[in-house]
């Protein structure tokens, strides 16, 4: 599979090779991620969006070596400044974690312990990586905190985490991943447990991060107008495919795939009143049967003769805007005005 | 015989008995003797102390106090010489030099104590008449709660009403003399009986009627008290002792040896002189005894067959009288002697079906008492008993009387069945029970093993004669039965044993005088009558049930010969007229001993081992 | 108290409609108790204050609010789940605040409720069949069930040969759907969306509210839907209502009150949402957090946050004392469109240069 | 968190009094027979019951025992005290109670006291010295057990959470599940067959206390095969429990999050992972302490330590009611207090409960 780059400026951080993440289980082999190629820059937010069970979360624990080998029968490559993850030891893996490579997770409310002060909590992954006084420490945690708009940091690095509140915890938790300048952090589903006020400042937050430390961000998200709101390239997965992969714009105004399609009419707008959804027909397949040939075409209503048995490669057929769709260009453009038309009709 | 023997006995004191050569089902009668050396530990286990009376002598009535109290602690004026068989059933005199002058009309004993039996520590001092005396006022004092003070009550004079007036008090300036008990000097004591008793000499070897300190005593006014503070007059006293101290009441602490919950430990008495004892009496090889609680019985037997105890003092499993009566290395290990006791099915008078005699010879005929005594582990636990005396109390007279006798002792149902045509419970003559009385009859059991195993094998016999029994098990199955009111049908319950070798220690079990609304024992209810039925609740057929106090009234007044014929005669009586058991075993006292027991000698007055006569090797000691 | 949230205000938003339900005054308060044979009460938990608004017959009113706003609360006590404090629930002409367990029966089966988790809300042990029959029981013959549930399952989507399966061998969205067609069975009146879709993939959500815009039509639904999501809120609602910390600060027509908002936290928590433009919009971000519910700030519960009264007052560090002393009634800053603000916003108005971090 | 330490107290205080209170109205109710009937002997008369009745105060109404229980309990013995157990040395008589001074009376048993729990029918000595003399060796027993199955019981957990689906894993739940089916009297007899009957290299193995203070060898070499037989069941529990919480724990976020902090796995799984997963077992191990108080009832029979539990059965069936009530006493306070301690500790590992 050829090397795709979706947006051309600076040097790849991260980059991701057909990877393949596949958990055998009793009932069959589990396919959660099925050669996935994409790389991240810095200065970038990546954003990946997708259904549930998409894979989306699995590519990125992969990255981290925080997928049990044991039980993972992982292939590919990802390479991080030069070096394929894939390849490292469990104790070089351990070394990057959390100092080049910081991930948040969903749920704030369940990432941190529940037992240790905040602060301790932080303090333990500042001396992990660096051989600093508890002293030291404390005062890197506390201005961390600070920075991250933790009020009163200083007293609050005493307190637990149940008496955080769901942005502070998630606040507290990008300020861990950030006390040892990582390169890449990856948000997977930062904001989705919290409410809309709250999640507003925490995207604000990455949003200056990024751009006060020039790191990479992957975004990963079910939410798509959070990632059209901030992501600068955008990633749409399915049944752990990746369907297309362009910049934001591209992908929300001229999408290629018609499971984008099928996503972006399935969201009502706050913007506008009164469209029509249009929901995609059925469920996400089961990872352990993903149907033949490409597996969004037992839902797509364009399906054709090739679709149901020969797998679409994903590559770029033109505009820097790859994508895995047996349907012609031409073909594309013509059902996307069609289906915008027909949306936007009922609304008026 | 026996009650002849009482007297021949006494003029035989010391020579060994006459005729003990009746086996009565026992074997290795006389013991283990190899060369008996004194001295050592003598260690005994038991998985239950079970004191009645908290090891007052007053009051206490477990069995095993008797064979203790009489063989290692306590004189009384008149004894046993500790031995098997009906020569161990012979009383002799013990702190008193001879037996008593006994007036012509048998209503005057006169007691002569021996010389130079001395209080063990911190007492000190020679035992008196008054010591005597003092035990009788205990006996009559209603707060000690003395078990078997009827044996004295209302038969020696005036010590009823002694009771009555409220017997001892922490105020001595109220006693009143007790007019049938005269202490003629230090060394003499009369006692003045309201009528003859012919066992009554027997009942002065009785624990309650030894001597006791009024020093000591005089601070424990009330049941169980004085058992912490039990001072010796044999040849053992209670460790620690010698540590009392007895300047008044409230300087006096629990002796340290013995804990009711947890040990009993002896010691050599230093005041007792072997001279104002017979060896044949008492022998005290150990210099030391411990008897102690383990609450693993198994453990028990283990520790005996390893020599760490040297005799287990709890009812053996099955699995261990088996290995020790086939195993030829273990015969001699295994000691079995008559018990004295009957267990027995009883009956109750007044319920239906049993309230038909037919019924219960019926019940006789049918019973496959071979197969109840192999739950109890098989011949090594007793004869079958036919009767309801025991056969040695009777010196063997009735040994084939067997009004129910069946081949091989399983039963006949023939016989039962002619029995059960009789009965208005079978309607239609066929033999077999068939009115609804007979369906779902209530039967009161105990939870444990043996009598866990005998249920089936009751329930089956009397199914052969239409009695369908409902077996409960009780872990008090005693307290069920002794109520009246909760009018049991049958029961395989109890068991009875001698409180001395007199059948009218069995015989109390059919006086309807001795029926109670709680605590009852005659069971059957025998002479019950329709106005005691009513006062204790008791309902079914309560009329025309035939009455034997009467028999037992005049039995007991007589002596001897006669007496025992009395008895023998009444026991027949009962078994053939009244029938209100089923007896079916005549229980053997058995024991287990380690190689280190040296000379074994078993007690029949007290069915225990008798101690005073045990020997150990500390050699063979673990 | 406030004077204006007056029925006569309420209906005035649909003159000539009788409401289906009228909630007025409507007060719950969690006591918080300490001790143990002896129970102190320590605070409360001022979970809805004061609430007042009506449903009206066929329509769908949103209730958005964030967490710990009291908009679950509220649908509780107009199911009378829990008691109210005080205030009244008038249900289809009857005053149920009073009523007792029986007396709710009957009227239990008008109003009816679906889930966030429809999993956790379906009986495992029993089949679909059973769940959606249960109330058809009662009456008539089991063919006659099995047909009614099969007609039910066929129009909510659900293939009706599925009658004998159990909910673990269903989907999430179909799970969701068996909840919509057990709440359906009884004909009620009303059904209270309690976050239907919240938990749901984003191509089944639409999945579901398509379904139920199309049984609202079919079947004359009047909807109480409840869900932090305002597109969600915005898509399906005829009006709206905005919960903050308990109270209702703002009523609309969803069309008025997403292009026009009149109430600062309404105005601010709809510049939050993202509004997958590209980031082109400018956001409001909101400082702080919801203050705890169990010591509600004085007079105007968003003032300490409140953008507008920072305008107002010209510093960020003060709001004008009404703001602090006194909650500004519920009423109609313009028509149908009610508010409960001291300084409403005008049209067009911009919140941004108050803002701050 | 004094006053709620009170307040748990006088909580304590309450729970032993209602549960000393059910035990007089099932003792009332539902007799298991006249206890009186037993101490009249063997052919009791009815003047000798009433006598017994009396002197065991079972003449008097249930409540006016129940009162007497209570006037005790608080006030202690006192002039109940007979002459067996009196104390030796400073009595002072304060209103017809004797107060003991403990103080100085170095010798001597001192049976009787404060908290009086009066004379126990059986063998009428104080029932209160009895506890003193047989808690120690419950304690001894139940403490030595609750090390061994805490070690055992936790360690196995935890390697056969790690090591799941191994051998190890199946190896350890297979001794999980022999501990938890083979029955304790089974064990016990099966251990003393062994240690003392086949394998006899020492007698100390054996069963029976030897008192701590008079040999501290023999104490412990005469506990090993008990604590074993009683850790055996519990560790079983313990190791099962272990291993459920910890799998489940080392699903939790937060341990995903302390590996992608970059800590080693070794330092995720005891810091992290043991942390969450043992705080619920404090709760249970606190519980099944106190409840083994007067509940290691056949270790205690089949080993001969004669403790409370022994005494607890031995009490119920003679109907010994002071026996029984004080060991329901000593069983009710143990539980409440443990609760209490529980609590203290649960809320100290997790601070998300507070006292309150």
């Amino acid at each position: 599979m050829s090397q795709v780059h979706a947006s051309p400026r600076g040097e790849p951080l991260l980059e991701v090779r057909d990877l393949r993440v596949h958990f055998p289980t009793p009932d069959g082999v589990v396919k959660a991620v099925d050669g996935l190629s994409f790389s991240v820059r810095r200065g970038e937010t990546f954003g990946i969006v997708g259904e549930s069970g998409s894979g989306k979360s699995v590519t990125c624990l992969t990255a981290l070596g925080l997928i049990n080998r044991k039980s993972a029968l992982v292939e590919g490559e990802v390479f991080f400044k030069g070096r394929d993850l894939l390849k490292l030891s469990n104790e070089e893996l351990q070394k990057i974690r959390g100092k080049e490579l910081a991930m948040i997770f969903q749920d704030p409310f369940a990432c941190l312990h529940p037992m240790y002060r905040v602060g301790d909590q932080l303090v333990e992954a500042v001396q992990i990586h660096d051989d600093m006084s508890r002293k030291a420490a404390r005062e890197r945690v506390v201005e961390l905190l600070a920075a991250v708009g933790i009020p009163r940091p200083r007293e609050r690095v005493r307190d637990y985490p149940h008496q955080y509140s769901g942005g502070m915890r998630q606040r507290a938790m990008i300020a861990m991943a950030l006390l040892h300048n990582p390169d890449i952090l990856i948000a997977d589903e930062p904001t989705t447990a919290l409410d809309v006020t709250v999640q507003a400042q925490i995207l604000e937050l990455i949003e200056r991060i990024k751009e006060e430390f020039q790191i990479g961000v992957i975004l990963i998200t079910h939410d798509l107008a959070v990632i059209a709101d901030v992501a600068q390239t955008v990633m749409v997965m399915y049944a752990g495919r990746s369907m297309e992969l362009g910049a934001r714009d591209a992908v929300f105004d001229k999408p290629l795939h018609p499971y984008t399609w099928g996503l972006l009419e399935s969201i009502p707008r706050v913007a506008s009143k009164g469209e029509l959804l249009v929901p995609i027909e059925g469920a996400p397949p089961s990872l352990i049967n993903v149907p033949p040939g490409c597996p969004f075409h037992p839902r797509c209503p364009h399906r054709f003769s090739p679709c149901d048995d020969q797998r679409p490669d994903f590559k770029d057929r033109g505009g820097g805007h790859p994508e895995a769709c047996h349907l012609s260009a031409e073909d594309k453009r013509r059902l996307w005005s069609e289906r915008e038309a027909r949306r936007t009709k009922v609304a008026v | 015989m026996l009650a002849l023997s009482l007297l021949l006995a006494l003029g035989a004191a010391g020579c060994g008995g006459d005729d003990g050569g009746d086996e009565a089902g026992t074997e290795a009668s006389e013991g283990v003797d190899e060369g008996a050396e004194p001295g050592g530990t003598f260690r005994t286990q038991t998985d239950a102390f079970e004191w009645t009376g908290n090891f007052d002598p007053t009051g206490e009535y477990l069995a095993t106090f008797l064979g203790l109290y009489q063989n290692l602690l306590g004189r009384t004026l008149m004894g046993y010489n500790h031995v098997p068989d009906a020569e161990g059933n012979e009383l002799i005199p013990d702190l008193a030099e001879a037996e008593p002058e006994i007036s012509e009309d048998g209503l005057t004993y006169t007691f002569t104590l021996r010389e130079g039996v001395m209080w063990g520590p911190p007492l000190d001092r020679a035992v008196t008449a008054q010591d005597v005396e003092y035990a009788f006022r205990r006996i009559a004092t209603p707060a000690l709660v003395a078990q078997y003070g009827f044996y004295y009550l209302g038969v020696i004079k005036g010590l009823q009403e002694y009771s009555d007036a409220g017997g001892l008090t922490e105020d001595p300036e109220g006693e009143t003399p007790i007019e049938g008990i005269t202490v003629q000097d230090e060394r003499t004591i009369q006692f003045d009986l309201e009528a003859p008793t012919g066992d009554f000499l027997y009942r002065i070897a009785m624990p309650a009627a030894g001597p006791i300190p009024e020093e000591v005593a005089k601070c424990f006014l009330t049941a169980g008290e004085y058992g912490r503070f039990v001072i010796s007059s044999g040849p053992y006293m209670i460790e620690g002792s010698d540590q009392l101290d007895i300047t008044s009441c409230d300087t006096m602490q629990a002796i340290s040896g013995f804990n009711p919950n947890q040990r009993l430990i002896l010691e050599r008495n230093p005041n007792y002189d072997p001279e104002t004892d017979t060896p044949e009496a008492r022998e005290n090889f150990f210099d030391r005894f411990e008897m102690t609680l383990n609450t693993n019985a198994q453990d028990i037997f283990d520790r005996v067959r390893q020599g760490q105890l040297e005799l287990a003092y709890a009812s053996e499993p099955s699995e261990v009288v088996r290995e020790y009566s086939t195993n030829a290395d273990l015969e001699d290990r295994y000691q079995i002697n008559s018990g004295d006791r009957t267990w027995y099915i009883t009956m109750n008078l007044t319920q239906p079906p049993f309230d038909d005699i037919h019924v219960r010879k019926a019940a006789n005929w049918i019973m496959d008492k071979e197969g109840l005594r192999r739950a109890w582990g098989g011949e090594p636990k007793g004869l079958i008993a036919n009767h309801i005396v025991p056969d040695t109390m009777f010196n063997n007279n009735l040994e084939d009387y067997a009004p129910y006798a069946t081949e091989g002792d399983a039963g006949n149902l023939e016989e039962a069945q002619n029995e059960m045509r009789q009965s208005k419970y079978d309607t239609d003559q066929d033999g077999m029970c068939d009115a609804p009385q007979c369906k779902g009859v209530l039967h009161v059991t105990r939870t444990t093993d043996v009598w866990a195993n005998m249920a089936p094998i009751i329930e089956e016999s009397f199914a052969k004669i239409g009695i369908e029994l409902n077996t409960r098990q009780f872990e008090d199955s005693y307290t069920i039965i002794q109520t009246v009111k909760r009018q049991v049908p049958v029961s395989s319950t109890p068991g009875w044993g001698k409180d001395y070798a007199d059948a009218s220690t069995f015989m109390v079990l059919f006086d309807s005088r001795s029926i109670l609304p709680e605590g009852n024992v005659n069971y059957s209810l025998v002479g019950l009558t329709p106005e005691t039925a009513q006062e204790l609740g008791a309902t079914g057929t309560v009329e025309g049930i035939t009455s034997v106090d009467d028999a037992i009234d005049s039995c007991n007044e007589l002596m001897d010969e006669e007496r025992l014929d009395c008895w023998q005669e009444l026991d027949q009586q009962l078994m053939e007229e009244i029938v209100p058991w089923v007896p079916y075993l005549q229980g053997n006292a058995d024991f287990v001993i380690s190689d280190a027991v040296s000379k074994y000698v078993f007690d029949q007055a007290s069915g225990d081992p008798a101690w005073a006569h045990l020997a150990i090797d500390q050699d063979l000691q673990q | 108290m406030s004077q204006l949230a007056e029925p006569r205000t309420m209906t005035a938003e649909r003159p000539g409609g009788d409401a289906l339900v009228s909630v007025r005054n409507l007060t719950k308060r969690f006591p918080i108790t300490r001790g143990i044979i002896f129970q102190r009460e320590i605070a409360r938990v001022h979970a809805v204050e004061d609430v007042s608004f009506d449903i009206f017959p066929g329509e769908t009113l949103g209730l958005v609010g964030e967490s710990g706003s009291g908009k679950s609360t509220t649908a509780r006590l107009i199911t009378k789940l829990i008691d109210a404090t005080s205030g009244s629930v008038v249900f289809d002409g009857q005053e149920i605040t009073g009523y007792s367990r029986r007396q709710m029966r009957p009227l239990r089966r008008e109003m009816q409720m679906i889930f966030q988790d429809p999993y956790s809300s379906l009986n495992p042990r029993q089949t679909v069949g059973q769940i959606i029959g249960s109330p058809y029981a009662i009456q008539g013959g089991e063919r006659n069930v099995r047909r009614r549930v099969q007609e039910l399952m066929n129009r909510v989507g659900l293939n009706p040969e599925h009658f004998n399966r159990y909910p673990h061998e269903f989907s999430g969205g179909q799970r969701q759907r068996i909840g919509v067609a057990r709440a359906l069975a009884l004909s009620p009146k009303l059904i209270i969306c309690d976050e239907p879709v919240s938990a749901l993939d984003v191509s089944i959500q639409a999945q579901i509210l398509n379904l139920l815009e199309g049984l609202q039509q079919d079947f004359n639904l009047t909807y109480l839907f409840i869900s932090h999501d305002l597109s969600v809120v915005r898509h399906i609602s005829d009006r709206i209502a905005v919960m903050y910390l308990g109270h209702v600060v703002e009523v609309g027509s969803a069309e008025e009150l997403y292009e026009n908002p009149k109430h600062p936290y309404t105005a601010s928590l709809l510049s939050a949402v993202p509004q997958g433009t590209g980031g082109g919009h400018h956001r409001v971000v909101l400082a702080g957090d919801v203050p705890s519910p169990i010591d509600p700030p004085p007079g105007c519960v968003f003032h300490t946050r409140c953008p507008k009264a920072r305008m107002v007052s010209g510093s960020p560090d003060e709001v004008p004392e009404n703001c602090r002393t006194e909650f500004p009634p519920l009423g109609e800053v313009e028509p149908r469109h009610l508010a409960a603000c001291w300084y409403p916003l005008k049209a067009g108005e911009e919140l941004r240069q108050a803002a701050h971090r | 968190m004094g006053r709620y330490v009170i307040r748990r107290l006088l909580w304590t205080v309450l729970v032993v009094l209602v549960v000393t209170l059910l035990t007089f109205v099932v003792f009332y109710v539902m007799p298991p027979g006249n206890p009186s009937v037993r101490f009249a002997g063997k052919q009791p008369t009815p003047e000798l019951i009433a006598q017994v009745e009396k002197q065991l105060g079972l003449d008097r109404s249930l409540p006016e025992q129940y009162a007497h229980f209570l006037r005790r309990l608080f006030l202690g013995d006192g002039t109940e005290c007979p002459l067996v157990y009196r104390p030796l040395c400073s009595i002072e008589s304060v209103e017809n109670f004797v107060v003991l001074d403990t103080g100085g009376c170095a010798t001597g048993v001192s049976g009787c006291g404060w908290p009086g729990l009066g004379m126990s029918f059986d063998s009428r000595t104080a029932v209160r010295q009895e506890l003193i003399e047989r808690t120690p060796r419950t304690l001894s027993l139940i403490f030595g057990a609750a090390v061994i199955w805490l070690v055992v019981g936790v360690s196995i957990g935890v390697i056969s959470a790690l090591k799941r689906r191994t051998i190890w894993d199946r190896l350890a739940m297979g001794f999980a599940l022999f501990g938890i089916s083979a029955p304790v009297f089974w064990l016990g007899l099966v251990a003393l067959w062994i240690f003392t009957v086949k394998l006899p290299f020492s007698d100390s193995l054996g069963t029976g206390y030897v008192e701590f203070g008079n040999d501290p060898v023999g104490w412990f070499t005469h506990l090993i095969l008990p604590w074993t037989v009683l850790a055996l069941l519990y560790a079983a529990f313990y190791a099962r429990m272990t291993r459920g919480n910890l799998i489940d724990t080392m699903g939790e976020d937060y341990i995903r999050t302390a590996r992608a902090k970059g800590l080693p796995e070794r330092r995720v799984i005891f810091k992290h992972g043991l942390r969450a997963s043992l705080t619920p077992i404090v709760t249970m191990f606190g519980l099944d302490v106190a409840l083994l108080v007067g509940g290691a009832v056949i270790t205690e029979t089949v080993f001969n330590i004669q403790g409370l539990g022994n005494y607890a059965v031995q009490s119920a069936v003679s109907a010994d009611l002071p026996a029984m009530t004080g060991v329901v006493v000593i069983v009710a306070f143990a539980v409440a207090f443990m609760n209490l301690v529980v609590d203290i500790v649960y809320a100290y590992l997790d601070p998300r409960v507070r006292y309150s």
